[in-house]
């Protein structure tokens, strides 16, 4: 046992890393292997945001916002996609924005990885449009409020946005009835609250995904300024077995394409190492304090 | 065993394991992708005649996609391998697992990747710059025939107040730059002084209306909660309703008190804002245990990115499973 | 005088920004020094980069420890800026084919892009996902029950692990309903919406006290340390 | 006897292949004023181009004349159907909802113009009117211009606001009630109404007082401190801290690495972070320490710079600054990270100061420098980070503190005086919820109660 506490109390990092390197990569190996994924059962936000979408008529001009870049994909990149299919599935009319840089190489690679592959009906310029990047974050929500062509006055592919169909009738924020964020950081969920969706005086919901950060810094606003909210990958799981469940042909039991699994695949790895980290929580208290008996025996 | 060996045991059997990977079936890591023609035509103005524009663009594919057109057809031209992709793909990889080995301790493949990285993304943020920023806005408004005839034939002609304002940011750049020049250096702190002032004076607009004043109403919350869906007033719901909204103005009162600057932590303050600590405590525990969350996604991504795509050895998809299987029996057959 | 002058340039520029939020002749002024304020970063790239080239070179011509990977990186800066500033290898647009510069810079089939796939995105996804395992590493020695305040912040954390996976569902799903309330999914949700709102929003209110303190001494010339500690 | 001529339009997208819809029914004689009924219910939204089809119907409703495209595309709203005759595609009558009572407009006061409030009454029973159609014309000299749409709001809300509208024109605005089978007769304001800009945003009132009541807290004890009155401000550990570290890193030889996070000036933050580094770099300047800060941002290396630079001069060390030393690394977040960490894995400095604005990179940069065994001091007002910095650093500055450290290090009374301020300030706050939470609490107790009003009150006065 002494001998246990000791490496527990030298223990070289390292073995931590190569303990978290497997308890990440075997649940991956496995469910891939397999193809079964954990069972989720959604939370009132998860369930929330899938509403939110579903009660809109066909053809509701949705603001669709994607704030975050390649590195926080691992995250937003399965809600992305969700939320993607199910507007794609009900027929909304989908303008997608970003305010991060990188942004609008996410929304193509979503249009690809969604709507050209599944919903090649779906016309781009009519059915959607990806409006693109603007620099200056709050100032271009602010601008948007009271005039969206200035906020954006072009697309991404160059188009004036007074020549996309997809955007007529759309003056300012306040005409998408839902903006659907999904958003890593500054400027993200926090900021279209504080200056959109506050300024609008409730014409605009908003629902968002957001990574594990700021799911704590964004529960205080809902579920009166947002209406509903994925947190992290679990609420991503959970949202994207909700829209699978309800947009599987009942008829058939085709396999549901991997893209559309990411985030229940990645739920598995995620046990394993929230698992590790309370195991590690807990051998280092027994570290702990088995060496604070042994020095207060060394005092006494 | 020195731990030193352990490790050198470990990446042995990976690059084993890898190298037994490669020699199965198909291989690994391999890049495809699909012609497509475009063309445009484009009707005479008068600077120029109709003309027709041609070129070729190729789209990634997935793998299965090439089996299957070149199965159906041996001499198909739709889809091809590729070799910057697949040169691609392993770099990526390379650079994955280089990074990673960090974890490990300092070593020339971290080195060879931060030092591509520096290189590649300042210039990335460099061109970013210049194409979103510089030439939409700056030559946008300063330039406009030549944007429009060059790049952005769309752009909207830029209004008074914009040409101003790009005038005088100019002025401010150039000033910036003076620092290069052998004197007239210290002009370069006149367009600093001036970033930072207009940035104080924003934020304590933007900060006072939406956290000062917003967060403290927000707090105005009854402490006995009386309200219920049907009116009719419950005992257990309100308790607990009343001993959340008790719970939340303690606790920021007793935070602020924790920030008081001129009041030495002693004596009743010393105990309020202990209070506080505990509650910050809560905070940053709970932020923790969401952030831990992310933060595998985001090595689960990786590690799927390694196993699926450029291994190939697992497959969400479940079709490279089955070459593998047979693949192996076969080997174990012949063996 | 030399500092002056910049001194004064805060102040008045400061001030001019305050009032504008509120009189409307000047009210659109903070957007558009959002604009310029872009332009000038941009034009100081310029500074960034010749700072960049410089240490490298340095190191190269002093043949320093290292000095190649000082060059790797040179050598991706000047591929990356030529390939991206020329639009290489991108496909026109298909609105405006004949503008040759009216492509988009990271188009598929760009060599740009190519760096943008191939290089820029795994290794920075790889760093980002560095931090698994850094929070394993710092949750092992941190969270240690040293004192009440390091009870709170590791019990916390470990309702909050367990809560958000299958882990906590198995463990306490099978409370009753009347103690619902005490099942870990609930209990983490709980913690977010009591202790986690008082503490952030005290948090947030000393910040945007402090974020006003901060930009009234440099608005009245009392903090002049961003040029420098002392007269 | 009737000879109604019945109206499609087609939104023209694709000529080649129109999708004609039944926009109205007109009398012969009467003018066509398609658009009305169109709009409303389908192309509001989308209704630049219409492509008019008319074609005549006799009295039995049988068709008797071939359509009759209209020869050009017809621009939206240049044509109104009239609401007398709500016909349906087959020519049935339809129920139409009632127009709206008395439509008003006016200027909106004390705001930065052009903006109109649009307010009007909805007649007794609204029927089956499911939302209202606000468009505006613009009045000129030589008549009005053609109808533009405004807004489109549920029929439970009868005020609207018109925005984007030109200071200098004058306007009338009309209102429509549409129901699915039709819309009503339009309501017009009888005058037209300039939105004129006033001197001052009065919305922003309380913002004003808000603010000048915190500036005049500061104000008033820096000038409390310029004459002489002592000020208390308890002691900061991650502060005294500071000097202990720099000390420490030139005993040892090795050098101080300052990262002012990883945000541009603009951001208030890096601003802080820099006045810091302004103290910091005096002490290291003092000491004989060398310092690295490598910036994520080209601007912020040259305000580091001069910060930098002026500080040794003021420590009489001219000679020893090394602009080299504070480097441009890349605008990429993660790249930045890479570097620093490899930097300190590899020079190992004794002392690590993280100041300003960090987000991921907060537990990368912490850890790296834990397993070297720096000193590392942090201080953000990110507040997702600071449970990183608190797990991993030695001190951490939370929020506010951060943002006094650059007063707290400078040691001057009038900035002393400044924190003082900030406290009274923050009492007010206190005070303010305390009321509030008293106010609101009365209120849930007694909902028409004096505490009830006294809160709406309280409310309206902050601005919300």
């Amino acid at each position: 046992m002494s001998k246990f506490i000791t490496i527990l109390e030298g223990l070289d990092r390292r073995w931590i890393f190569l303990a978290m390197a497997i308890s990440v990569a075997g649940p991956i190996l496995i469910i891939g292997i397999t193809g079964k994924t954990l069972p989720e059962t959604p939370t009132p936000a998860a369930r929330a945001v899938y509403s939110e979408i579903e009660k809109l008529p066909v053809g509701t001009p949705v603001l669709i916002a994607f704030d975050f870049d390649p590195a926080s994909g691992g995250e937003l990149t399965p809600m992305a996609t969700s939320l993607v299919h199910q507007c794609a599935a009900r027929g909304l009319r989908m303008v997608f924005i970003a305010l991060w840089p990188l942004g609008p190489q996410l929304i193509d690679e979503t249009i690809r990885r969604v709507i050209l592959a599944d919903y090649p009906n779906l016309k781009e310029g009519i059915d959607y449009v990806n409006v693109g990047f603007q620099s200056g974050n709050e100032a271009v929500m602010k601008v948007m409020l009271t005039d969206f062509a200035k906020a954006f006055p072009i697309t991404k592919n160059g188009t004036a946005v007074g020549d996309v169909v997809a955007l007529k009738g759309i003056q300012r924020a306040s005409d998408f009835p839902l903006l659907v964020e999904v958003c890593a950081g500054y400027p993200g969920a926090k900021e279209w609250i504080q200056y959109v969706i506050s300024s609008s005086g409730g014409k605009i919901k908003m629902v968002t995904g957001c990574t594990g950060v700021q799911t704590p810094q964004l529960y205080p606003y809902y579920p009166v300024q947002l209406n509903g909210m994925l947190g992290a990958i679990k609420g991503a799981a959970e949202y994207e077995s909700l829209v699978n469940s309800s947009l599987a042909p009942k008829d058939s039991s085709a396999a549901i394409p991997a893209k559309y699994l990411e985030a229940q695949r990645r739920m598995g790895p995620q046990l394993g190492a929230h698992l590790l980290m309370v195991g590690l929580i807990i051998l280092g208290n027994i570290a702990f304090f088995a060496q604070r008996k042994s020095k207060v025996r060394a005092t006494s | 065993m020195k731990p030193s060996k352990t490790w050198v045991i470990i990446v042995a059997v990976i690059v084993v394991l890898v190298g037994i990977r490669m020699s199965i079936g198909q291989g690994m890591a391999r890049a495809y992708v699909e012609r497509v023609d475009q063309s445009v035509d484009v009707k005479a103005n008068a600077t120029h005649v109709a003309t027709t524009f041609k070129w070729t663009e190729w789209h990634p594919v997935q793998p299965k996609m090439y089996e299957a057109a070149q199965k159906a057809d041996a001499n198909q031209t739709r889809f091809a391998f590729s070799w910057a992709n697949t040169i691609g793909l392993w770099l990526s990889a390379f650079f994955t697992l280089a990074i990673f080995s960090f974890l490990y301790r300092d070593n020339p493949g971290y080195r060879l990747a931060e030092a591509v990285i520096i290189g590649v993304s300042a210039a990335y943020w460099g061109v970013v710059g210049f194409w979103d920023t510089l030439v939409p806005k700056l030559f946008g408004a300063l330039t406009p025939m030549l944007v429009h005839e060059k790049v952005l034939p769309s752009l909207p002609d830029p209004t008074m107040g914009q040409v101003v304002a790009m005038y005088f940011a100019l002025a401010l750049g150039i000033m910036l730059l003076m620092r290069l020049a052998p004197k007239g250096g210290w002009i370069s702190l006149w367009p600093i002084a001036f970033i930072i002032g207009v940035t104080a004076g924003l934020k304590i607009v933007s900060h006072v209306e939406s956290d000062l004043v917003a967060q403290t109403v927000a707090t105005f919350q009854p402490l006995v909660n009386l309200k219920s869906a049907d009116h009719v007033t419950q005992l257990w719901p309100t308790i607990w309703a009343s001993l959340a909204n008790i719970l939340l103005v303690v606790g920021v009162l007793c935070c602020l008190t924790y920030f008081f600057f001129s009041v030495d932590h002693k004596g009743a303050v010393g105990r309020v804002a202990r209070v506080g600590i505990m509650y910050l405590m809560i905070t940053f525990g709970a932020a923790f245990g969401f952030t831990v969350m992310g933060r595998v996604a985001l090595l689960a991504a990786r590690v799927e990115f390694l196993f699926d795509d450029w291994l190939w050895l697992i497959d969400p998809a479940g079709k490279r499973i089955v070459e593998m299987a047979t693949a192996v029996g076969s080997m174990l057959c012949w063996w | 005088m030399k500092r002056l002058v910049p001194m004064w340039i805060a102040i008045v520029a400061g001030f001019v920004m305050l009032l504008s939020a509120f009189f409307p002749i000047t009210e659109s002024l903070g957007e558009t020094m959002g604009d310029v304020f872009n332009v000038v970063a941009a034009i100081a790239f310029i500074l960034g980069a010749g700072s960049l080239a410089k240490v490298n070179l340095a190191k190269i011509s002093q043949r320093d420890q290292g000095w190649g990977y000082a060059a790797i990186t040179l050598i991706c800066f000047a591929i990356t800026l030529a390939v991206g500033l020329g639009k290489f290898g991108v496909p026109p647009s298909a609105q405006f084919p004949a503008l040759g510069w009216s492509g988009e810079k990271d188009a598929e089939g760009s060599i740009f892009g190519w760096i943008y796939e191939y290089a820029l995105v795994p290794i920075t996804s790889t760093m980002f996902a560095l931090l698994a395992f850094y929070v394993a590493s710092a949750a092992f020695r941190a969270f240690r029950a040293k004192n009440l305040e390091a009870i709170l912040l590791l019990s916390t954390a470990f309702i909050v692990l367990l809560g958000r996976t299958f882990a906590g569902v198995v463990l306490t799903g099978w409370l009753p309903d009347w103690a619902s309330g005490l099942r870990l999914e609930n209990l983490s949700v709980y913690i977010m919406q009591v202790f986690n709102t008082a503490g952030n929003r005290a948090i947030i209110i000393g910040i945007a006290l402090g974020v006003t303190a901060t930009s009234l001494r440099i608005l009245l010339g009392v903090d002049r340390s961003w040029m420098g500690s002392g007269d | 006897m009737r000879h109604p001529y019945v109206i499609h339009d087609t939104l023209c997208l694709d000529p080649s292949d129109p999708d004609w819809r039944f926009a109205g029914i007109v009398e012969k004689g009467y003018r066509a004023l398609v658009a009305r009924n169109a709009i409303a219910n389908r192309w509001r939204m989308i209704s630049s181009a219409l492509i008019l089809c008319v074609i005549a119907l006799d009295s039995s409703g049988a068709i008797d004349s071939a359509p009759a495209n209209t020869p050009s595309i017809i621009t939206g709203n240049k044509v109104n159907l009239s609401s007398k005759i709500p016909f349906n595609e087959l020519g049935q009558e339809v129920t139409v909802p009632p127009a709206a009572i008395s439509v008003q407009a006016r200027d909106v006061p004390w705001d930065a113009g052009g903006v109109i409030e649009v307010s009007w009454k909805p007649a007794p029973d609204t029927g089956t009117a499911t939302k209202w159609v606000i468009e505006r014309s613009e009045a000129l000299q030589t008549g009005l211009t053609p109808w533009a749409f405004v807004a489109e709001v549920p029929i439970d809300e009868t005020v609207v606001l018109a925005p984007k509208l030109s200071a200098s024109a004058s306007y009338f605005f009309s209102v429509t009630a549409v129901g699915p089978e039709g819309s009503s007769a339009v309501a017009t304001t009888k005058n037209a109404v300039t939105p004129e800009w006033n001197f001052f945003i009065g919305a922003k009132l309380p913002l004003f007082c808000a603010i000048l009541v915190v500036s005049a807290c500061v104000i008033y004890y820096i000038l409390a401190a310029r004459r002489g009155r002592p000020m208390k401000v308890r002691r900061i550990a991650a502060l005294e801290a500071i000097t202990d570290a720099v000390g420490r890193a030139t005993e040892m030889g090795r050098s101080i690495l300052f990262v002012p996070g990883i945000q541009d000036m603009d951001n208030i933050q890096t601003v802080a972070g820099i006045t810091v580094l302004g103290h910091v770099s005096k002490t290291a300047a003092e000491y004989d320490a060398a310092i690295e800060v490598p910036t994520s941002r080209s601007l912020v290396m040259e305000a580091a710079r001069e910060a930098v630079q002026a500080s040794y001069l003021a420590a009489g060390r001219a000679d020893a600054y090394n602009a080299d030393g504070i480097r441009y690394i890349t605008d990429e977040q993660f790249g930045f990270v890479a570097y620093v960490s490899g930097r300190m894995v590899r020079e190992k400095p004794a002392a690590c100061f993280y100041m300003g604005c960090f987000f991921a990179e907060s537990l990368i940069l912490a850890e790296t420098g834990n397993s070297i065994g720096a000193i590392q001091i942090a201080g953000t007002a990110e507040s997702s980070q600071l449970p990183f910095f608190v797990a991993a650093c030695d001190y951490t500055l939370i929020g506010e503190e951060f943002m006094a450290a650059s007063a707290y290090l400078s040691g001057e009374p009038d900035q002393m005086g400044s924190l003082k301020g900030q406290d009274v300030a923050k009492a007010i706050a206190a005070t303010l919820i305390i009321v509030g939470v008293v106010l609101a609490t009365g209120a849930a107790l007694a909902p028409q109660g004096t505490m009830a009003s006294a809160l709406e009150w309280l409310k309206g006065v902050l601005g919300s």
